[in-house]
């Protein structure tokens, strides 16, 4: 249109040409991404040299400097000299106490089976669109609690019992965190309603119960489960260490459940249980047919990050002696055999990749259900 | 005040209405919402297989008097009489009545988390208590009078907002109601969605259905109303059969508002 | 038509007909209600009659009169003087001020530090954006307890001992700030009353200063000129004072710490417990702070920021006039319960020594007393104030911001 | 009545330390042993003739008490000190001293103290929850040294851990604690324990006040340890002895007298503490003497025959 | 050559277009995003007081050409000059031509968290340095201009959305742009609120003002336009004046594009 004239047509349609070569490939990439202005140049570096300070130290103690393997077996002295990294032979010759606590050797057989069939229920449950949910959730939630309880304590069908304090390590650590979501999911959802419901009392109640363990750390909350619960029980009836610390989770957890599963049942539009009554279905069938079922579904997320809060929280009940992973890994720190300059970095490491691991995997789970859950069913 | 009985259409020939036969009966009724007198003086009688539309200016109480046939609100003087039983405070009652009356909401309010079989056999099995595979075979009925028995393993998500209103209509049908509630069934849908809805309508007025209708479609009430009410403010101002009504409307506010939608 | 508007209001219902109570849903209702009441009131007197029992049994005292006696023991770190005469009730006040202490510190550098990473994670820079991700996902997934104890121990590694401390002396000498595993000495204010005029005219100058900005930002936006303010600001907090203290002839001594045997005595010292405490809650928090600061901003609507950049306002405007006004509403309420999160977390200080109010009264002080019931309750009564107070707070920021809607 | 419910259970539930080298210390697959084990062994003993009908429940400091006094153990083994309070107003009661203890101090070698009275303005790491926190605090008070840099952990184990990593100059517990704490540094030949015992910190078991049976079940327990090694009776010639002359030792190992039956236990209760668990110098030699790694001189923990003030009441 | 000033319509009398008064000029540029090749070869010349239209079907590039006119998109080839600017890189000429280019969205994009007034005087008081009194005073000149000034203390979630989007054509006129475009500024309203906003922005016209709009509203087109732009796959595919352009189209697309809009 060199002379400008009103009227044009396009006689000959111009081409889709490929991009000039200044903005495509991994130079304009970087271009882009890391040196788009002064400013953002100056960034790129101060990033690089921070990775740099970062990575080589934390290199040379996990790796570079750290003790893999000792040709005389697993000993505290392979690792007992001037400037040594990460031991993680020490990892090693403790492993089955990390992960077992102080469960009698030839039993462990019993955790493992436990695992297995934790597992296995799992997996219809979390997989998306996997048969048997239903089946699976119900057995899960109702039946495996009692057989991994008579697993873990055995004392029946000729299973040697072990008494609550040889449990310890990561197994105790996944029992407690998993009868903490086991309880708070129905006390939760009891909570939620009441406080949804229009009778005072009820509600009142409700509101104060959540509130008050919500307001309070759970550290105070063990505490409080590990000094004065035996001041309330009867003489005699004394629920152990562990028991005490479970009932303070599961009260202080239920409390957050509630709240989760609240944030679902506002979500439900009103629409729904309209059309249930009409239809002639009474409260509680609606409730739990048409209102509670959606509500769940929405708060799956929710319910995940409230569930690896509750994971992360397990570690406190090492404050009041139990052995859960962290602490076991204390102990094994503070053993004889195992004294050498890193022996508390090392443990701390390991038990924080462990944690890290199940955290970060469950919270990838958790995005992955929230963005199957915006496109789910929809046209 | 002209009854059913001297409807002139045709096709209405097949219905039986007998005098003794009352299918709902509103006497002095009134509702207040807070300090808000919403219904005021509300005498109404219906008979079985009667087609009644109500029309009326939003916010006129329309909804709110059908949601008190069902009992979905509560009414605070008069006396409500649906299919002999007295609505009161008695939650035996109040089933009893719901399982009698079906609804179709102008949301359509399927639920989401279940297939449309399974919406439709809900009621029938955990209200009537029939054995599901006896449901699941009176719901495929439903569904190919509706005309969607193709659908019946989708979730409502996925189908069109039409498709959804007639699985509704299926849905309470499916409970075997003596009298329908429909509240602007077709107000949410497209233009073309709305065709195929009125026309399930119609096949219902047709089999005989005692059907109460808040709508503001004009046609359908021409085609299969016996009597049309129009409210206003809670009141209502004017009731009679299709033909009188819209030619030939008494009040002041009548004329207005069908001025205002027949253009 | 009738009309009986004016005959009454709806909320006397009519009751002529009388179904049988069982189905009468008000009836149902009374009847839920008495048994929660009666459950719960049976829960009670068990639980009391038990703990009665057993007090009895074991013949411990109750009450809260412990609260007036002599603790005899030592804290560590208080803000207030504390010796081992001090009382219960001292103690209590000791835990409480130690715990807003970290609290308070927490939460400002958690919140520069979340703020910083929030707007890293939305980094036109890959690298920038990719580390920020990485610090988040490590900060979030770790037991707040582990990090504590790394932190804390890692630090003590890090710190010299006190022969060799970071600006250190010969025994007997004073030094100005030293740094080693003991913690960080700095010098300490010694003065008398007149002191407390300094404090005040450095508040009068605060406040000078403050007016001065808005009326800075006032004239510049009535003249539509940019005026100097950081600069004036600055002049007026800094010789306000300086007048102040040649007028009032304000003594002015340090405390210095001086080396003494073990240790250095005298002077203000950071404990290793709160740097440790501090860095783990603020390096905790900030990632979950970071998120929230990264939701709020990319919830404002790109077409906002093309809106403002259309009209030609600058890079910075459009971040102060724009973007943050509104990410502000979205990010406070979440990062009110962060803050709330950070104070209860602080109780963990207890496993690496700090003396706030679980260590010092859950911890020691119930067992130096015997008097379980009432320092838990107690204790609880603390938090659950806070808890009150932010949501009191919430629900005025709420209302205060929220959005005008038709 | 205790007695019976542990004969129910079928074992005896005994309240332990987390882990203190020598006193009660957990290997690998959870064996407990120790000087104050050996007391719950004895007990197992006497009442079943099986030192191993015993069930160990690690306490930590804060809540050993509540535990006994609710009946979550059957007897409290657990370094704790017997004081006037203890005794009175919680619920319990101390059956005797197994250990007399006293709290001390540890310190680098290389910082040159030798004395705990150089102590003023130390850095001291304390466990919290015990008798050691108002001990140094009494201690620092009357020698007119300061005590404002105490650094109170709630777990042991962080005590020792930031002791070791310079966090403190000095650590103080019971000398005996200090002396299983150090044989387990990497160094244990750098770090000296001052001479001063700033307290008497008889350490006992104890049981629930309530109960006079179980209470003397204990008591004599103890006390039958100690009269065994006086006699000279041990674990190796104890069948021999049965066939003793000594009145005393007929007595003892229930050759003549019923002196089982009023505290329900059969009349051999003390000859199979001996049997299965040794008299009290054994033990002792067993867990802290100087052939073990903790190595506490057995001082005043002697027989008051040999100078101590080990001293235990006659059976007759 | 026909120039504007030839344009038929009489109330284009009062604007004063001159050859040399160039407002925009865009010479061979081309955009691409990523590897999609979305403008190509656009060449166009603007004069002051020109009224541009560009129509074309959706995903043709209208949006993202009128949006690289501010430089809202970065082009990777030829130039644009605006106002005599050519637009570059550099930051200092982006902020210039912005100041004198006012836009409209779509979506209105008011800033919700202030009023109607504040979101008038904010770009003038922080852009322009006007002060406030002054700023406030033009800025209800122009709310009476586009007839809502009873609204300037409200915030805009409280105005319907013709009232929004006037709001946003006043906030723009308050920056005294040379050059004013228009990103499909009815397509989000409903059909009485179109009405609404086109007057405004036919007054607008009238009044002289260069304007490039992105619009499907081809009355508009025909009432102010001096040309209409036909775009398809990111390219100018026909130009005319409307009259020409509507009933004699030239290219195959540009008469499939309008016996589509037109029925
Ligand atoms: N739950 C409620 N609480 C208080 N007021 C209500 C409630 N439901 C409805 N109203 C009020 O009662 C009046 C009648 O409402 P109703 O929904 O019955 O009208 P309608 O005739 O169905 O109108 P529309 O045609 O808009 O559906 C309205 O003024 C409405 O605001
Ligand atoms: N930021 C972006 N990144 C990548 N592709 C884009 C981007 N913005 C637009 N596109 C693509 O560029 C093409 C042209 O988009 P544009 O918005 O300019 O079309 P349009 O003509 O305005 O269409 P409509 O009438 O739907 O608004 C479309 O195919 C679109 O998908
Ligand atoms: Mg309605
Ligand atoms: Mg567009």
């Amino acid at each position: 249109m060199a002379d400008r004239s009103l009227t044009y047509v396009r006689t000959e349609m111009a081409e889709a040409l490929p991009p000039p070569k200044s903005t495509t490939g991994i130079s304009a990439w970087m271009r882009e991404n890391l040196f788009s202005s002064p400013a953002n140049s100056l960034l790129t570096i101060v990033g690089l040299a921070l990775i740099i300070w970062l990575a080589i130290p934390i290199w040379n103690f996990l790796v570079a400097d750290a003790v893999f393997s000792d040709p005389e077996g697993l000993r505290g002295e392979a690792c007992r000299f001037e400037g040594v990294g990460a031991c993680w032979i020490f990892i090693q010759a403790r492993f089955s106490f990390f992960i077992y606590g102080f469960y009698p050797p030839e039993e462990i057989w019993r955790i493992n089976l436990m695992f297995l069939i934790g597992v296995i229920l799992m997996i219809p449950l979390l997989a998306p669109r996997a048969p048997f949910t239903r089946t699976a959730a119900v057995l899960f939630f109702l039946v495996f609690p009692f057989v991994a309880f008579f697993l873990m304590a055995g004392g029946i069908l000729s299973l040697e019992s072990v008494p609550t304090n040889r449990w310890g390590g990561l197994t105790l650590t996944l029992i407690i965190s998993l009868i903490g979501i086991i309880v708070s999911m129905p006390v939760g959802i009891l909570l939620a309603l009441g406080r949804q419901s229009r009778l005072p009392v009820i509600k009142g109640f409700c509101i104060a119960f959540i509130e008050l363990w919500r307001a309070v750390p759970l550290i105070t909350v063990l505490f409080m489960a590990s000094v004065m619960f035996p001041l309330f029980t009867p003489q005699g009836m004394q629920p152990d260490v562990l028991l005490r610390a479970i009932i303070g989770i599961c009260l202080f957890e239920s409390a957050y459940m509630a709240e989760v599963v609240r944030g679902g049942l506002q979500a439900i539009p009103r629409g729904q249980s309209e059309a249930s009554f009409a239809l002639g279905l009474s409260k509680p069938k609606t409730v739990a047919l048409i209102t509670l079922p959606q509500a769940l579904k929405h708060v799956i997320p929710g319910i995940v990050n409230t569930f690896i809060a509750l994971f992360k929280d397990t570690s406190l009940v090492s404050i009041i002696g139990i052995f859960e992973l962290l602490n076991t890994v204390r102990a094994a720190s503070s053993d004889i055999a195992w004294q050498f300059p890193t022996d508390a970095v090392t443990g701390y490491i390991f038990a924080g990749f462990v944690f890290w691991l199940f955290c970060f995997g469950m919270s990838r789970y958790s995005i992955y259900m929230e963005n199957r859950l915006h496109t789910g069913h929809r046209r | 005040m002209t009854t059913a009985m001297e409807a002139p259409q045709a096709d209405r020939s097949r219905m039986a209405v007998s005098e003794t036969d009352v299918a709902v009966e509103i006497i002095g009724m009134n509702k207040w919402f807070a300090d808000f007198h919403v219904l005021r003086d509300i005498n109404l009688k219906v008979m079985n297989g009667e087609r009644i539309v109500i029309a009326g200016p939003s916010g006129s109480g329309k909804s709110t008097l059908i949601r008190c046939i069902n009992r979905l609100e509560e009414h605070q003087d008069g006396q409500i009489i649906v299919d002999g039983v007295e609505l009161t405070n008695d939650l035996k009652r109040i089933d009893e009545v719901r399982r009698e009356v079906g609804m179709v909401f102008q949301h359509f309010n399927l639920f989401p988390h279940l297939t449309i079989l399974q919406n439709l056999t809900l009621a029938p099995i955990w209200v009537r208590g029939t054995p599901k595979a006896e449901a699941e075979e009176s719901a495929m009925k439903y569904l190919e009078r509706v005309k969607i028995p193709e659908q019946a393993n989708k979730y409502p998500g996925q189908l069109s907002g039409g498709q959804q209103q007639r699985v509704a209509i299926a849905r309470s049908l499916c409970m075997n109601p003596k009298i329908m509630l429909f509240d602007e069934p077709t107000s949410a849908l497209d233009p073309e969605m709305i065709k195929e809805v009125l026309d399930v309508m119609v096949k219902l007025a047709e089999d005989g259905m005692t059907m109460i209708c808040v709508t503001h479609e004009m046609g359908f009430a021409r085609q299969v109303a016996n009597r049309v009410i129009f409210m206003d403010q809670g009141q209502i101002i004017e009731q009679n059969e299709p033909e009188e009504f819209f030619s030939n409307p008494q009040h002041e506010r009548t004329k207005l508002f069908l001025s205002q939608i027949l253009h | 038509m009738a009309d009986v508007s004016e005959k009454r209001s709806g909320k006397t219902a009519r009751s002529s007909i009388d179904p049988s109570l069982f189905y009468n849903p008000t009836a149902r209702g009374i009847a839920y209600q008495a048994l929660l009441l009666i459950g719960v009131a049976l829960l009670f007197w068990w639980l009391q009659s038990n703990a009665a029992a057993n007090m009895a049994a074991q013949g411990r005292n109750t009450g809260f009169g412990f609260l007036n006696s002599t603790a005899g023991f030592n804290i560590s770190f208080t803000l207030f003087p504390f010796d081992r005469n001090s009382t219960y009730g001292e103690v209590y006040l000791a835990g409480i001020l130690n715990t807003l202490l970290v609290a308070a510190v927490g939460i400002v550098l958690a919140t520069i530090v979340g703020f910083i990473l929030g707007v890293a994670r939305l980094s036109p820079n890959f690298l920038i954006r990719k580390l920020a991700m990485v610090y988040v996902e490590v900060a979030r997934n770790v037991p707040l307890l582990l990090q504590l104890l790394c932190w804390y121990f890692v630090l003590l590694n890090a710190m010299p001992p006190v022969a060799q401390s970071y600006g250190g002396v010969e025994v007997g000498e004073a030094g100005l700030v030293v740094l080693n595993q003991r913690g960080l000495y700095m010098p300490r204010l010694m003065t008398d009353g007149r002191f407390i005029a300094l404090l005040i005219s450095i508040v009068v100058a605060v406040v000078i200063a403050v007016w001065f900005r808005r009326r800075q930002v006032k004239a510049m936006m009535a003249e539509g000129t940019r005026k100097p303010v950081l600069l004036p600001m600055l002049g007026i907090i800094l010789i306000i004072p300086i007048v102040a203290y040649f007028v009032f002839q304000v003594p002015v001594a340090f405390n210095l710490p001086v080396r003494q045997g073990f240790n250095y005595a005298g002077g203000f010292v950071v404990p290793p417990e709160f740097t440790a405490l501090v860095a783990g809650l603020v390096f905790y928090t900030a990632a979950f702070i970071g998120e929230i600061v990264r939701a709020g901003i990319q919830a404002v609507n790109y077409g906002q920021v093309e809106a403002a950049a259309a009209l030609g306002l600058k890079d910075g405007d459009r971040l102060r006039l724009v973007i943050i006004p509104q990410a502000m509403r979205i990010i406070v309420p979440p990062l009110t319960s962060q803050y709330l999160n950070l104070t209860k977390n602080s109780s963990l200080g207890a496993a690496i020594a700090f003396p706030e109010l679980v260590n010092v009264f859950m911890g020691t002080a119930i067992n130096q007393s015997g008097r379980a019931v009432e320092i838990v309750a107690l204790t609880m009564a603390v938090y659950l104030t806070f808890s009150l107070v932010t949501s009191l707070f919430m629900n005025w920021y709420n209302s205060r911001v929220a959005l005008v809607e038709r | 009545q205790t007695l019976d419910a542990v004969e129910e259970n079928g074992y005896i539930q005994c309240g332990v330390t987390e882990g203190v080298p020598g006193f009660s210390f957990p290997d690998e697959n959870n064996n407990w042993t120790g000087l104050e084990v050996d007391f719950c062994k004895a007990m197992a003993a006497a009442i079943f003739d099986d030192p191993e009908a015993v069930r160990y429940t690690p306490l930590t400091s804060q809540v050993r008490f509540e535990s006994l006094a609710n009946g979550n153990i059957d007897v409290l083994s657990r370094t704790t000190t017997w004081t006037m309070s203890r005794d009175t107003d919680l619920g319990i009661s101390f059956t005797g001293t197994m250990f007399y203890d006293g709290q001390g101090f540890m310190v680098r070698e290389d910082s040159g103290v030798t004395s705990a009275l150089e102590l003023s303005g130390a850095a001291v790491c304390i466990e919290s929850g015990t008798t050691t926190e108002l001990n140094a605090a009494d201690y620092f008070a009357a020698n007119d040294m300061d005590l404002s840099n105490a650094v109170v952990f709630v777990n042991q184990d962080e005590v020792v851990q930031a002791y070791l990593d310079g966090r403190c100059d000095v650590f103080t517990t019971d000398s005996s604690a200090l002396a299983a704490e150090r044989s387990t540094f990497s160094d244990p030949d750098a770090h000296v324990i001052l001479p001063q015992i700033i307290s008497k910190e008889p350490l006992g078991p104890s049981v629930r006040s309530d109960d006079w049976q179980w209470f003397d079940i204990a008591k004599w327990t103890l006390f039958a340890m100690i009269n065994a090694e006086e006699l000279g009776v041990t674990s190796e010639n104890v069948d021999e002895m049965l066939e003793s002359d000594n009145p005393a030792i007929r007595r003892l190992l229930g050759v003549e007298g019923e002196f089982g039956e009023p505290i329900g236990l059969p009349t051999d209760w003390a000859y199979r503490i001996i049997k299965h668990v040794g008299n009290y110098g054994e033990s002792y030699e067993r867990h802290v003497g100087a052939d073990t790694d903790i190595n506490i001189p057995r001082g005043v923990n002697q027989l008051w025959t040999n100078g101590g003030i080990m001293y235990a009441p006659p059976i007759r």
